[in-house]
């Protein structure tokens, strides 16, 4: 191999010179495949891997922390959810219907690989500028794929959320999250063992789908390259069905030792995973591999990325057992190996080694690097700006923009209901899903404010953090542990670099004080064209528990007469906020701050009121602030409300800023929620209680959004708004 | 009662729809594999709705010629019941014990919504539990329920009574109340002597309050009332 | 090896929704000559057979008994 | 007017799903001499001219800029 074939494989000079000294002789061009996928950044982590170590990992419910398939809690009744979040940027980007699928096929293979059965899905979606040339197209592609998968399957999309800013314009984000829920007793984990035990394969047939196409210009390849020809991964929603339900029905039998799913890296990384983490080796034949097509080298199907398949370390008197499983379910199966004692991987394809490499030169030994940093310069000052549109006109002007209005021409096209345990109805404060025979549900929500974490990385994570805490808080639930999704540009960069380690900081942080653990999660990295880099997005995906049905509460359950209190304070910030950026399209000023014990205290207090049942509805404060959270709940349930601010606000209208920012102001760990007449003393003690402010600020009335003194929009004027964005971009004839 | 829930490879709400029979009946039904050639002594059929092969060539088209389904046309010439919930409905089309053929949403979109229906009548097995006219609520979600048939059929299955549900107009705004463009608004339609029934709605993901409604309960609660005497 | 196509396309009647979102937008990227859009689905399959007799009339059952849905679809064959 | 027809298919190496189940199905029906099955699409477009070069020239456009995916899929036009 020359220098050429070195870097065509994504390999530096330093890491040449590992790769020689790991190997001890110069490597075959299929192992020199395997190195190139084995320290990709996506596989090794290489920029990422130091810095994840300081995430806080541990909790009372934690099973399974980051390192596994999927990260696993107990919920209790004997039983674990599993969950993780991962991202599927890119091929989005390139396709966006086949990108999005198959990124909502692999998460799930990532849940129900431990032994779960996946009963939520979840996506976190970030589009460029909707006057983009390429934003419709992704958008329809990207949503259409994700429903045509998850509703193949038939798991319930159930919550996410959907963003447009231009950074996206060269890079759209396509985040997908699974739930499942295995017994706690009967999870699978990913170590191998048992030396000459069966490596057996599942699944859909390999294919040239996806081999990484830098790799793919190398010197042997280059004869007949028509045939070479990298080629999109397509998502087979019927054959994930096929392989969920014969995997879980073996799991019912004592029969797998170890399973891992081919994701990235497909074959190399599932085996080498595999192997490592059980510090064995493993020989493969991949004369056994089933095929999509003849003449594939071994080269191609160790780097193959086709999907839908699996490999499990079998116990050998099991076999036949599995292979009328997998043949009754129509899916393929074959065994193509066996566990060694070599600690090497080692691959033959007609009668030839094509490789044989020491399992920890490629895994442990896997490049890392502590990349140059650079802080961000936060700016906290705003430029003055003045406007002289009315009240009305700002507030359906915000409830008409992109990032605030209406997501249902998205969420509609998901199956939400199948299942049959689904709870609310998307657009509340967080996806809710019972479990299935128990009084108890799942509250589940993805969130990150990417406008934040551009202006400030460690406050912006915390509050990606908190704002998913308070989503599932507010659903009546106690939330219990996260996942994560770390998009990012380009880490060679130290700015970018140092927007990532603040990042992990500030989630770190929140997740102490909150007890809420990280159990698994995604980096995705050079996510940038032209040297435009996205904004940081740091999505974390959240899980909390609802103990009882009974007690779980919505945004849409106000009742005429109701009490409106304010929790948390009154509203001040308005850097970065929606408000600046619908109406002055200025992007200035920092992150709004989250102090992290109020936001517990202010969240216990709200689990208590719901407890009790002091409240009628309850919503958190967060785009578009206050104002916008009522107009949610007068959206959600065609219910009007009346507003009083003190007079002096109104009062002086010379000067606006004040009320923009009772209005608007996005300061974090704040509610709104409804309470009847007879219940606001008690709801006032218990805010006493807990030390937390309360401000009664009106009642809840039939037919329109009443701000005193100031503005009257009818609850028809709202929906109007904010629902006609996406049918109407989406349908321009 | 004796109730057989035919599985297709891809089906996927048969659990549902077996657990929705439990919880009015009290027993699960039977599972029969489309593979198998005869059904088990059953009073009821139920084909479950899901994405049977994928629905790859067309919504239902596959499933249509499994070799259970000869066994389901000749028990249904004898009188057995058959109910087929979306996929099923779809399935039921294409093996012809259903006139009609469902296509592609005219929005060209999957669409998963709880919809408004109007029960047509309730003098049959499926619906006897209902009041005449009642209007009712279920969830639906499919990519192909745009019910499509010739005019002179659908003249036909009109004159005859032989629509079960059709869509209403409903409080929703920025979305049609009928989702799929079918004609007629239909979502349910009865074969020619009422022991048939397809309809698009999923009623066994509407048998809790908790869950987004119940109404969905009654066409179970009707079938086994019909069913047990 | 002989490799048979099926054209299906849709009866004139029937609605196709699809083929009209397609000329919609043709229409909104400036095609301007456009008198209607229809789709359909064609389907390729290799026979192991040298008989182009017994080939077609292979495909013309496959057709008839699973590839076309009659109420709403019409199908020709064509021969490689 | 000119009638244009424009056949899509997917270009070899992409997993056609839709193929597969169908010749699964046809191998279950007793069809057993099937060697492989692909599904494609077809789209035809009437168009107001009477200058084929012009209809062509048109349709191809239409195929790289709307009616086609050209990372997945191939395509072919004929003119009537
Ligand atoms: N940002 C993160 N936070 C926590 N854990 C992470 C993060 N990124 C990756 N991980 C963990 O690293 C492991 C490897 O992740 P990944 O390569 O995405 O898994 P897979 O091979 O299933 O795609 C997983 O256990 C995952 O949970
Ligand atoms: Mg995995």
């Amino acid at each position: 191999m020359n220098k050429e074939d070195y870097i065509q494989h994504g390999l530096n000079e330093k890491e040449a010179e590992k790769l020689l000294e790991g190997l001890g002789r110069e490597p075959t061009i299929t192992e020199m495949g395997i190195y190139s996928v084995m320290w990709s950044e996506h596989c090794s982590y290489k920029s990422s891997r130091h810095w994840l170590k300081n995430l806080h990992t541990q909790g009372k419910q934690v099973i399974q922390g980051p390192g596994e398939n999927a990260g696993v809690v107990d919920i209790g009744d004997g039983l674990a959810a599993v969950f993780k979040m991962e991202s599927h940027n890119h091929p989005s980007f390139i396709e966006p219907y086949q990108g999005a699928a198959t990124g909502v096929g692999g998460i799930m293979r990532d849940i129900f690989t431990m032994g779960a059965r996946p009963i939520a899905l979840l996506n976190s979606l970030r589009f460029g500028d909707i006057n983009h040339k390429k934003t419709k197209y992704l958008l329809s592609g990207a949503v259409s794929g994700i429903g045509g998968y998850g509703n193949c399957v038939g798991v319930p999309t159930v919550a996410g959320e959907v963003g447009f800013d231009k950074s996206y314009n060269g890079n759209i984000l396509v985040n997908a999250m699974c739930v499942g829920i295995a017994n706690i007793n009967k999870i699978f984990y990913s170590a191998a063992s048992g030396i000459d035990n069966p490596v057996v394969y599942v699944g859909a047939k390999t294919g040239r789908d996806g081999i990484h196409g830098a790799t793919m210009a190398s010197g042997e390849f280059d004869k007949d390259s028509e045939k070479n020809r990298p080629t999109v991964q397509v998502g087979d929603p019927f054959t994930e069905k096929l392989l969920l339900e014969a995997c879980l029905e073996l799991m019912k039998e004592d029969a797998i030792i170890a399973i891992q799913d081919m994701g990235a890296a497909g074959l190399t990384s599932s085996a080498v995973e595999m192997a490592s983490k059980g510090s064995v080796g493993i020989e493969l034949c991949l004369d056994e591999l089933p095929k999509r097509e003849e003449n594939l080298s071994a080269y191609e199907m160790m780097l193959s990325e086709s999907q839908e398949r699996m490999l499990m370390v079998l116990k050998p008197n099991k076999k036949k057992l599995a292979e009328e499983i997998f043949l009754k379910w129509g899916v393929d199966f074959s065994v193509i190996g066996k566990i060694t004692d070599t600690k090497k991987i080692k691959v033959i394809y007609k009668d030839k080694v094509e490789a044989n490499i020491p399992i920890c030169s490629l895994a442990d030994d896997a490049p890392m690097y502590v990349r140059p940093i650079k802080t961000r310069k936060v700016d906290k000052n705003l430029t003055p700006q003045k406007t002289n549109i009315s009240f009305k006109e700002i507030i359906l002007k915000i409830l008409n923009s992109p990032n605030i209005c209406s997501k249902k021409w998205v969420w509609e096209q998901y199956d939400r209901t199948i299942m049959a345990n689904t709870i609310d109805k998307p657009g509340g404060n967080a996806g809710i899903v019972r479990i299935e025979g128990t009084d108890k549900a799942l509250s589940l929500s993805c969130d990150v404010t990417p406008r934040y974490c551009h202006a400030n990385a460690y406050e912006g994570a915390k509050q990606a953090v908190a704002e998913c805490w308070r989503n599932i808080v507010s659903t009546g639930a106690k939330p219990i542990a996260i996942t994560n999704c770390l998009n990012f540009g380009n880490p060679e960069k130290p700015i970018i670099m140092g927007d990532f380690v603040s990042t992990i900081n500030g989630i770190r942080d929140a997740s102490i004080t909150l007890d809420f653990p990280v159990v698994s999660g995604n980096v995705s990295l050079y996510n940038e064209t032209d040297s435009v880099a996205i904004k940081p997005t740091p999505t974390i995906g959240g899980l909390g528990i609802i103990e009882d049905l009974k007690n779980l509460s919505t945004i849409h359950t106000q009742k005429d007469g109701d009490i409106i209190i304010l929790i948390g304070g009154n509203g001040k910030h308005l850097g970065r906020s929606i408000f600046r950026e619908v109406i002055f399209n200025a992007e200035d000023g920092d992150a709004p701050s989250v102090n992290l014990n109020n936001e517990l205290n202010n969240g216990n207090l709200i689990l208590n009121l719901i407890k009790n049942k002091f409240v009628n509805s309850v919503h958190d404060i967060s785009d578009g602030g206050l104002i916008v959270t009522i107009a949610e709940m007068i959206i959600s349930s065609n219910i009007g409300a009346k507003i009083t601010f003190q007079n002096n606000l109104i009062n002086s209208t010379s000067d606006h800023e004040k009320l923009y920012e009772e209005m608007f102001g996005e300061d974090q760990s704040r509610y709104v929620i409804t309470v009847s007449s007879d219940k606001v003393q008690d709801t006032i003690n218990q805010c006493t209680k807990y030390d937390v402010s309360a401000n009664i600020i009106g009642n809840v009335q039939k037919n329109n959004l009443e701000i005193d003194g100031l503005v009257t929009i009818s609850n028809n004027e709202l929906i109007d708004s904010y629902e006609s964005v996406l049918p109407s971009m989406m349908n321009i004839k | 009662m004796d109730v057989s829930l035919i599985i297709f490879p891809g089906a996927n709400c048969d659990k549902d729809t077996s657990l929705a029979i439990k919880h009015i009946t009290g027993k699960h039904p039977k599972h029969v594999w489309y593979k198998e050639t005869t059904l088990p002594k059953s009073d009821l059929v139920i084909l479950p709705g899901g994405f049977s092969h994928g629905d790859y060539l067309r919504s239902g088209a596959i499933a249509a010629k499994a070799p259970i389904i000869k066994d389901l046309i000749k028990k249904s010439a004898d009188g057995i019941y058959v109910l087929g919930i979306c996929n099923g409905f779809q399935i039921l089309t294409e093996c012809g014990l259903l006139q009609g053929s469902l296509i592609k949403n005219n929005s060209l979109k999957f669409v998963s919504r709880n919809v408004r229906l109007r029960v047509i009548r309730n003098d049959t097995i499926f619906t006897s539990n209902f009041k005449e006219n009642e209007d009712v609520n279920m969830p639906i979600a499919h990519h192909d329920g745009n019910f499509y048939i010739d005019d002179n059929s659908l003249k036909k299955i009109e004159e005859e009574g032989r629509v079960a549900f059709r869509y209403i107009e409903n409080n929703a705004k920025h979305s049609p109340y009928n989702p799929n463009g079918s004609l007629n608004d239909i979502a349910g339609v009865y074969n020619d002597n009422f022991k048939i029934l397809g309809l698009m709605p999923h009623p066994e993901r509407a048998i809790d309050k908790i869950t987004g409604g119940d109404h969905g309960a009654k066409i179970f609660e009707s079938m086994f009332h019909s069913l047990s005497q | 090896m002989i490799k048979v196509t099926v054209y299906i396309t849709l009866k004139k009647d029937v609605l196709d929704p699809q083929g009209k979102a397609i000329h919609v937008a043709l229409n909104n990227m400036g095609f301007d000559k456009i008198n209607g859009v229809r789709q359909g689905k064609l389907i390729e399959i290799n026979l192991d057979t040298k008989d182009f007799d017994e080939a077609k009339e292979q495909v013309k059952k496959m057709s008839e008994q699973l590839l076309t849905n009659p109420i709403i679809e019409d199908f020709t064959i064509e021969l490689e």
